[in-house]
Order: structure tokens, then C-alpha cells, then sequence
């Protein structure tokens, strides 16, 4: 039993993200979409409590959101990756329910 | 079909800036006579909705509050509120709207509906759910 | 697997309806289901006729309305949320004394019930919205 | 003094055009001018007449419409935020082939031009958005 | 020469009231309309920052939204005091320019 | 009238997930032909709006970031950048869009328009406009 978690917020805007993980369990998965694809970048202020949390949960990226944004893979944290549409939808349907973070 | 979901109502922001707490109430009233499980969950600004001794007059817009106190006659009975968020907002239990059900297994005693909820807790209620609508 | 999808924002401002889009898109080609998207809150106005985006920019309402014929898609637009923001079908104008209406094609006005019920019926619930 | 409006989002779901509204109502008794209010991004959204807020709401648009009325406010909407979004005033709707309009009663549809001229002439320029 | 600066949000839920206090200058006014209302309350996260800046730049907030939100005016922050739509007019009136912090 | 007002663009919002940034650019060049004292400031999270390497083909929005590199065609030449907001989101001035304009006073020489600037500086810049547009 896990939640895929959707986040499409900018982390240096709203405190979206930060509730978000103040409530995830252990492997669950967080997807970055949106403005909230900027909360998988190194060296930002908030990078050091998103790579904290890589190693309890999955944290993936939406590749159309940070293609837009100009961000490349090269500058997520390690551990945070990229994922397609497809990718979003297969994680959808893996996890046992949906909860988005607005 | 008898089947029964776990419905959770996640209300995060606060009222009147925006229509969200308004409009997530008017699916809550809805949604009563379809028999779910349903819990509403406060949480961050979510907490405000829930604030004693809100007077719209002044603003404009009509007051929603006292529509949570009839919740209970929809047989809503449970709106977990997240201790955090309250010390976070220097709020308390008594800052909030008394809310309240009649309990019909125990001889209609009338029960309170706000669990205050702390922040662990709140996960694991939101990790237990089928349907999740965010607010 | 059966996808339920909740747009709560509307067109060109918030990037919501696009990401549905693309979302229940990518679904559809996955070989997944999704019987009804729901347009709730500000959502509702994406299932205006009237909107006309700049030539080189995509029209949200058509690649819902594509998709919704191609695939057989409910597009549901909340009634109570639509009379609030203005928008109507040929019915609630004229039950409401408006001498106009402005619904697309493929989209329909109901009740919140429809939302519940969508809950109820689909495998996951997807919420897209700000 | 002049004091100019931007309203920036939509009725109803933001309190922006209340808040507005509710200045610009202050502005006036208080013995100042709003010659101009203008409305942009989903502002434009003010000004339909299709809207049917329930019955124990205020009725955002009426109540802008009667403000203008009362003071001769100049209700100014974006018409590059309006085709995105589907406002339409009669013109407009001929103009795109559209098959109806919406605008209400007291507002206008006119340039970005009209908005920095408003900078330019009032005193005081006031935003209220989200 | 002063502005009078407008926060419509929640300090609790964005960045907007951080990033006026970060910007006003000395002298200047800044009004709490809208869910800004909940950043001149005392106890919060929040209220210790922005009593630190009532001696160099007045603090008010709008008395509808406070009302409509349940707040009276003895939980505001020492030093931070209501004011109705009049004076908001007012205020914008005496001030050089307003900006609004959206 | 021959009147020039110094305005003001404050971009405090990322590009994509919401119109504004979009928006207010139709704004600044309509606006440029009115001749008056034009300013813009990057602050927050407006300084993702001038991120080089935009390719918004994935979400199938339009990429509107090459307009900023035409702002100095319509004469508006002076975009001011935080830089305090650069660190916070691990950028710095070599990940942002190279914006020029030539400068007619200076035999057309072509100079850069982003102009960075402390937060104390942005300050400054708000504090003597006399007209705001916030986006």
C-alpha cells in the first residue's frame, strides 16, 4: 500500500511541498509536476531536505515540466529523476491512490 | 453495488481569499447521501476554516461557517484537524467552531466531530484512503 | 485500470488543463480507461466555445472536445460552480431567463453527484488543479 | 484624486474583484475619482452577464455594473485576456465568427494601451489580484 | 517619499509577506488585506518577524477581512492596528505609490 | 503632455504553471510605445522566467522566453535581477537568457540588459517608481 503524491507548486512560492513531505510515508512517491518540477534542483534552499528524504521516497520529476522550465536531468539531485507522461500514468496506477498536493 | 470507499476531503486553504473551502463543502454535502466513508481533513490554513466567531458583513460575502455545525445532520461526523497546524497558526481547540453529531449507537449522546489529530497521525489517515479529493 | 480526472482550474492561466490533458492522454494511448473528467472550481470555464487563443497557441477546449469524441470521454462541468462563473448550456440559459449560452461541444453540465460518483467508479482519482 | 484599478482574477473564486470593489466604492465617497477600472488575466472573467451566483451571494458583476453607473467608471476589459479566456462583447463575436457573446452591461473591451494609459493619468495605481 | 505595500496572501501558505518585509523601506506602510490578514496574529510562526519591523514601518491590517475570518483585535501583534476601507483609501492617498505584493 | 512616468514590472512568478509571466510581458510591449521611463524587475521566482534553454514542446504551451531577447527592439533595455533570488534557486547571471540591446547613445554598442542587483538594490529601484504593475 503506497501514494503517489503530486506536487505542482514551486517550493520557493508556497509551502506545498514542505507539507507534502511532512506527510509521506516510507514508499511513497512524490512527482514533481508543473512549477513543482523546481523542487528536484541541486543547490537551492530547499535541496538539502529533498535529498534527505530520497532514501525513504521515490522522487520523480515530470520531463515536459523541466524540458519548459530549462531545466536539464544534469541538475537534479541525486536520486530525483525524470519521468514521461507514460511514466506518470503507470506510476499512477502502481501506487494505490493519487494525492495531489494543490 | 454495495461497495463503500473511504472518501477523504483535504481542506488546506483558508476561506474567503479563495472559494476552495467553500466550494469543497458544497461537494462534502453532496457526497452524504452517496454512503461513503467520509472524513474531512484540516490541515495547514485548512485550520481556519474551521475559526469561531467568523462576521463576513463587512467583506461582502456570505458567511459559510455555520454550515460545518450542520454537518453532522449528513451524518459527517469526522473532521480530523492537525495539532501542528494549529500551534503553527497560535491557535487552539477553543479558537475552533464547536461541531458536533449526535451519536445514533449510543443513544443519540451528542459527540464531538473535530478529532485533533497530530501530524503523524494525519499521514497515516490520509495513507488508509481510496479516494483522495484535495481542496 | 479505470482513471477519474478532477480539473480545478481554468484554461491558459493555470497550466492544470493542460496537464489533465496530457495526463488522461497519455492514459488513453496506455490502453487505460477514462470514463469522465470533471471540471470543478474555475475549471468549468474550460468547457467554454467562446475562447479564442492566439493562433500559434494551443485551444484547450478543442483538444478536450478531440479527445472526448475519440475516445468517448463524460466531460462533466459543475453546474453549481458554472452558474457562479457564467457558463451554460442552452437549458440553464433558458431556464434561468439568459439570452445567450456558451457550452462546447462534448461537455455537459451536472451535478457534483456526477463527481462523487466518479469517485466511486473508477479506479484512481486524479486531481489537476492549483 | 485619481485613483486607477487593476483587477487581476476572476469573480468569485478570488476575493480580488470584492476587494476591489470594495475600494473603489471607499474611493468614491470618500471624494476621490476612479475614472478607470481595467481588467486583466481572469479578470476579464468580471465581466459577464451569464454568471448566476445563488441567490443569497453577492452578484459581483451587477454590483460593478451599477458602481460604474452611479459614477461613470470606465469598465475596461483586456481584449487579448478576453479572447483567451471567451469574453466576448457583439463586435468581437461577429468579428470571430463566434455565435454569441457575454459581456455585460457597463463594461467595454479595449487594448493593453487602455491599462498603461491609466497608469499614466491617475494618481494612484491599485492592484488586486492573487 | 513612501509605499504602502498590500499582502493578500497567507504567510503560512506562500512566500509573499517574507518577500515584502524583505523589500519594504523604513517609513513605509504595509497593509494585510485578504487571507494577509493572519500575518499580523500573534503566536504564530510568523508573529515574531513581523513585530521585529513595527518600529521601523507601520503595520495595518484591513478590518473586514480580520472580522470575516474570526480575528479580533486583540490578537493582533502589539503595534499592529486595524483599519476600515476609508482608511485603506487613505492610506493610499498619503503614500507615494502603492505595490501590491500578489 | 508630455509627462513621463517611471514604471515599474514586478515578475515575482515562475513561467508555465501560471499565465502571469506571459501576461505581463503583452503588457511591456504594448506599453513600450507609450515612451515612458520602463523598468523591469526579476525577483522570487520571476527569474525562472529568463532561464536559458526553455523547450516547452512536452507540454504543448507556447515558448514565449525568446521575446525577452527582443524587449531591446522596443527599447526597453533594463531588467533588473535579483540576485539574492538567483542564489536561493542555485542559479546564477551564466544560467539566464543573454538579453541586449544596442545602445544608441554609444555608437549602437551592443550591451546587456539584465542588469543584476542586491536585494537592497531592488529595494531601492521599488521605492522611487512611480507606477507598479505586479505580476
Amino acid at each position: 500500500m503506497s501514494t503517489l503524491h503530486t506536487v505542482n507548486k514551486s517550493p520557493f512560492a508556497t509551502q506545498t511541498l514542505q507539507s507534502c513531505l511532512n506527510h509521506v510515508k516510507d514508499g511513497d512517491t512524490i512527482l514533481m509536476i508543473e512549477d513543482g518540477v523546481y523542487g528536484g534542483t541541486v543547490g537551492t534552499t530547499i535541496a538539502v531536505a529533498v535529498a534527505a528524504i530520497t532514501g525513504k521516497v521515490a522522487i520523480r520529476v515530470l520531463e515536459g515540466d523541466m524540458a519548459a522550465r530549462g531545466i536539464n536531468a544534469d541538475r537534479l539531485i541525486n536520486g530525483v529523476t525524470p519521468v514521461d507522461y507514460a511514466g506518470f500514468v503507470k506510476l499512477a496506477a502502481e501506487t494505490d491512490r493519487t494525492q495531489a498536493w494543490l | 453495488m454495495s461497495e463503500v470507499k473511504k472518501f477523504l476531503y483535504v481542506n488546506r486553504k483558508a476561506p474567503y481569499g479563495t472559494i476552495y473551502a467553500l466550494e469543497a463543502l458544497e461537494v462534502v454535502l453532496i457526497g452524504a447521501a452517496f454512503d461513503q466513508d467520509v472524513s474531512l481533513a484540516f490541515l495547514d490554513d485548512g485550520v481556519f476554516q474551521l475559526a469561531k466567531g467568523q462576521n463576513t458583513k463587512g467583506v461582502g460575502i456570505k458567511n459559510f461557517s455555520p454550515t460545518f455545525r450542520a454537518l453532522g445532520d449528513y451524518e459527517v461526523t469526522k473532521l480530523y484537524v492537525e495539532k501542528e497546524s494549529l500551534d503553527e497558526r497560535g491557535l487552539t481547540l477553543d479558537d475552533l467552531l464547536a461541531v458536533t453529531y449526535e451519536d445514533e449507537d449510543d443513544d443519540y449522546e451528542e459527540k464531538p466531530s473535530i478529532r485533533l489529530v497530530s501530524r503523524a497521525e494525519m499521514a497515516d489517515l490520509m495513507s488508509t484512503q481510496d479516494v483522495i479529493l484535495s481542496f | 485500470m479505470k482513471f477519474g480526472i478532477v480539473v480545478s482550474e481554468g484554461p491558459y492561466t493555470h497550466q492544470a488543463s493542460d496537464t489533465a490533458y496530457n495526463f488522461a492522454k497519455a492514459a488513453l494511448e496506455g490502453g487505460h480507461e477514462v470514463p469522465r473528467v470533471f471540471f470543478y472550481h474555475d475549471g468549468v470555464n474550460v468547457g467554454t466555445r467562446l475562447s479564442i487563443p492566439p493562433q500559434d497557441e494551443r485551444n484547450i477546449q478543442q483538444n478536450w472536445t478531440a479527445l472526448a469524441a475519440e475516445h468517448n470521454v463524460d466531460l462533466v462541468i459543475c453546474i453549481a460552480a458554472a452558474q457562479r462563473r457564467g457558463l451554460l448550456d442552452e437549458n440553464e440559459a433558458s431556464r434561468q431567463g439568459k439570452d445567450a449560452n456558451n457550452i462546447a461541444e462534448g461537455f455537459r453540465i451536472s451535478g457534483l453527484g456526477q463527481l462523487i460518483e466518479m469517485g466511486i467508479q473508477t479506479d484512481r482519482l486524479m486531481t489537476f488543479g492549483d
